[in-house]
């Protein structure tokens, strides 16, 4: 990294208070958990306290005052998520998570859209909360599950993608795999499962924290992701589907406001996004997240992508001396097929006792099968440690990594 | 706000003009502002292109009363084409300053009810270009 | 009010930050609209701020410092709300809102459990969220709607509730009604509905902030309600479910988090809570609304009720007078009916007129049919303004109100 | 965490005591810690009323495969019921201070298998008060 460069991260990362604080045994906090979740900058901080000491009120139906700032900023945060993925400000349904955002879709348009004999095409590279709600849909419709397969480095084999689209409803896949980073080739992807006839729902829990997106260059029909895997809280995230797909399908939670007119015996709904949106919003965390995509807008999402990139770079380079002691990295090793995230086993060490003595020295890495089982079992890992990067992380961190692998071998005789 | 509820428009809400129904209306369209309870619906004689008579009827706070009735004033003679065409201002000019973006819903349900009438029947229309 | 309770008021309405603060017309903020948000003390800002700066992480499955205390946090705050509702832990479901709790019963043990020829009894006071879920349930089983009626007054008519209860496999009714404030007798609903077999859901999201609940004493089956209407954040709230129901019902949402053993093929669940939480939970809010009920135990929530009495008391005595001039006070006027809600109109003002005048002197207090369409069309009101309390309001507020109502008067004339 | 990772932990995670099958064992159960993927299998052969033999297998972290080898040397020539008593502490005794409550789990799992094995075993018995 040029100095400018390592000026620039240090600066973001002072941005974010929790990397200043010490561990417990003095060490310096060093983060490498994003794809779990991230951490959050002073703003998105700030932005939930001034919700709540200045205008904390229910939404859309108070008439005074802080009712109507409350509403105003949290339209407006719905305005700056269309703006940084490209949609229209009504393609834009608030949900918890990408896990709700997926299985609302599966509920919702599955429901009305899957019957017997008919494919759902996964990826074998999928997480839990982008494969089982498929699972359930199947075992309703009776339709079948197909998964598009990768290979031992966890590239995708499309060789047989025809053959696969055939008879297909829809398509669902990782933009980028949250255990190896792989990113999707979405341009192939799309294309050739809309000529099938097929929509495809992207989940971007890992796609829109890291990459830059623009929904009418992907042109996929649903995307997913999570506020908090994106500078923002936890408990926010966002359903963005085509207007016409969000229109024509039926809502899912039913109650205050999202409702045009409730008789005892029956109701009509409001238009997209609002008819999904049922009960009181998280308004404070839609605003917050609202803050938190500004961030990520002023820091710049392909100056985001750049940084990863020379960071997995980075860390690759660092870690191979390790493989002559039994360093296994798994995945692609090439940082343009990847986003920030490596997976890896040291020797014998199991990632819970190799991620348990990385803590020791600050170092904050996930271990286990980061919900992608079936990929784990297709592999034959028990388990695997997984640094992931974002905006914050320096070289230093990388470095930091490498102290602690060197007192695992070190502590497990290696 | 504070000084919103100005005389006239106090009248417009307790003495609405041009309320009521048509026995025979050409155009009309009625809609509810789902998150309030206001009602209005609003009836057009077209004569000659332009409008004749107007009425609307409705219920709900003095703002969108107040407004509706004072559309209601302002639309006579106009052609479909002018009212599908009128703006926002033209309400706030009506009613006056000071209407809080709460509430600015109330102020234009009258204008969206009458505009959808307006351009649902324009759109009934055979295209004349 | 004595000096001493009148004290004890002002020292909570001290804990509020939002509360000290002016409206931009320099009026002191008289927030009379608690039935739709309340507002948060000084120590469940504090919470969010804590967690962000000091231990963000992703739980259950991290095994570094900061992961392993925000788990601790999380299922601490689970401790704490059983302990709140007399619960069992493994019976509290941490959801988003009352909203998503009813749905997610209303899919869950709805779609399970409900046949043509069943039948689902509501009552005449609910709120949109405890109507919707079940009228579609209804459409979907082809089970039949049934209404507990109300009188004018708002106060149930019981007279023919054996009837209703015949062939009724679930009631679904609000502890508190949040229009009337009429206060469900919950004793007989229950013993009467399981003597003819129903199990029976209550809606707390106005009960469990205002009343002592103590699931065991009350014996319901499953009980809903919001973080934010009781001091905490919003974007959390709690299904409570008995446990075997919670057992015996199928998950709902599926992804991370939820699952015993994921195949490509099929997967198995864990047990309750935890199959009901998919995905990655709202945590910051789940431990702030831990701090919330911490809060309401220290003020007592025998005390919240009995405050809440005597404030309602108090503002009925002063409402009073304004009758004369056509003040309209709907619901029943003895406070040990109803809970600390009061919806009137004044004259031929309308509820959004004179709401928007109250706000130029700073009272918050909502207008409009409060999501409770079919009984605002029932009993013939357009539309109710609604003045409704919690522990930081003053009979000092309600002195505000009545200076608001004066001005409004003037203003129309009246 | 540190220190926790002691020579006669690795010991028994590399040596792990009584690992592997028994071809007719009496009593068994398994069981995955569902969060890390853990696995621990637990197989006994009951003599006179006592442990006899005892087998583990599976797979995991130094910590739960430790802790589980370690527990098979303590209860060899227990009865049921005393396994069915055994509590966490006897588990921490073996394997020493100094575990993160994250990894409890971790450390818990074999004896938590042993334990249901032995309980589903009492639970089969005839009812003997
Ligand atoms: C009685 C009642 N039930 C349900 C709800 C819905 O609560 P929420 O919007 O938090 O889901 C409310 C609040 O609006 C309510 O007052
Ligand atoms: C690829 C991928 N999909 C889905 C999810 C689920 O996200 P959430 O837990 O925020 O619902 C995650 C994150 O855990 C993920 O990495």
């Amino acid at each position: 990294m040029t100095v400018t460069a390592e000026r620039r991260v240090e600066r973001i990362a002072a941005d974010f208070p929790i990397l200043a604080r010490p561990t417990s045994r003095g060490k310096r906090l060093v983060y490498l958990d994003s794809a779990a979740t991230s951490q959050k900058p002073r703003a998105v901080i700030a932005a939930l306290v001034d919700y709540y000491e200045q205008y904390n009120a229910n939404i859309h139906r108070g008439v005074y005052e802080i009712a109507a700032r409350a509403t105003a900023e949290y339209e407006a945060a719905r305005v700056k998520i269309a703006r940084f993925i490209g949609a229209d400000v009504s393609e834009v349904v608030w949900v918890r998570n990408t896990t709700e955002a997926i299985n609302l879709v599966a509920y919702s348009w599955g429901n009305a859209n899957l019957r017997a004999g008919d494919a759902i095409l996964l990826t074998e590279l999928e997480h839990h909360s982008d494969l089982v709600p498929w699972q359930l849909l199947a075992q309703r419709s009776g339709a079948e599950l197909r998964f598009i397969p990768v290979d031992e480095r966890g590239l995708y084999v499309l060789d047989d993608l025809d053959e696969l689209l055939d008879g297909c409803k829809i398509v669902a896949a990782a933009h980028v795999s949250n255990t190896l980073g792989t990113i999707l080739p979405l341009d192939t992807i799309v294309s050739r499962a809309h000529a099938a006839g097929a929509v495809v729902l992207v989940d971007g829990a890992q796609g829109a924290p890291h990459l830059p997106v623009d929904m009418k260059a992907l042109d996929c029909d649903f995307y997913t992701f999570s506020g908090h895997k994106m500078l923002g809280p936890t408990g926010i995230g966002v359903l963005y589907g085509k207007r016409d797909l969000l229109e024509a399908m039926p809502p899912f939670f039913f109650g205050g406001d999202m409702i045009r007119k409730v008789e005892y015996a029956h109701s009509t709904f409001s238009d997209p996004p609002r008819k999904f949106e049922a009960g009181t919003s998280n308004i404070a965390d839609a605003i917050a997240f609202g803050v938190a995509v500004d961030y990520l807008e002023r820091v710049g999402m392909p100056w985001v992508r750049e940084h990863e990139r020379l960071l997995t770079a980075y860390a690759l380079e660092r870690l191979a001396p390790f493989e002559r002691r039994g360093l296994e990295i798994y995945g692609a090793r090439d940082p343009e097929l990847i986003s920030g995230v490596i997976s890896f086993n040291l020797a014998d060490v199991h990632a819970h006792d190799l991620a348990s003595i990385l803590d020791t020295e600050g170092v904050c890495v996930r271990a286990g099968h980061h919900c992608t089982m079936p990929l784990m079992d297709k592999m034959g890992w028990a388990a695997t440690a997984r640094a992931s990067f974002y905006v914050y992380n320096t070289e230093a961190d990388v470095d930091a990594l490498c102290v602690g692998l060197e007192k695992a071998a070190r502590v497990f005789g290696i | 706000m504070d000084d919103f509820y100005r005389d006239y428009i106090l009248d417009h809400y307790r003495h609405p003009r041009n309320f009521g129904e048509l026995a025979n209306a050409d155009v009309e369209a009625e809609d509810l502002n789902p998150l309030c309870g206001d009602q209005i619906r609003m009836q057009l004689k077209v004569d000659g292109g332009r409008v004749g008579e107007v009425r609307f009827s409705g219920k709900g706070c003095a703002i969108s009363q107040a407004a509706a009735s004072m559309l209601t004033e302002r639309v006579k003679g106009m052609t479909l084409a002018e009212i599908a065409k009128l703006s926002k201002d033209a309400v706030l000019e009506d009613v006056g300053i000071g209407i809080s973006p709460t509430r600015m819903k109330c102020a234009m349900l009258g204008l969206r009810v009458l505009k959808s009438a307006a351009i649902g029947e324009l759109a009934g229309w055979p295209d004349e270009e």
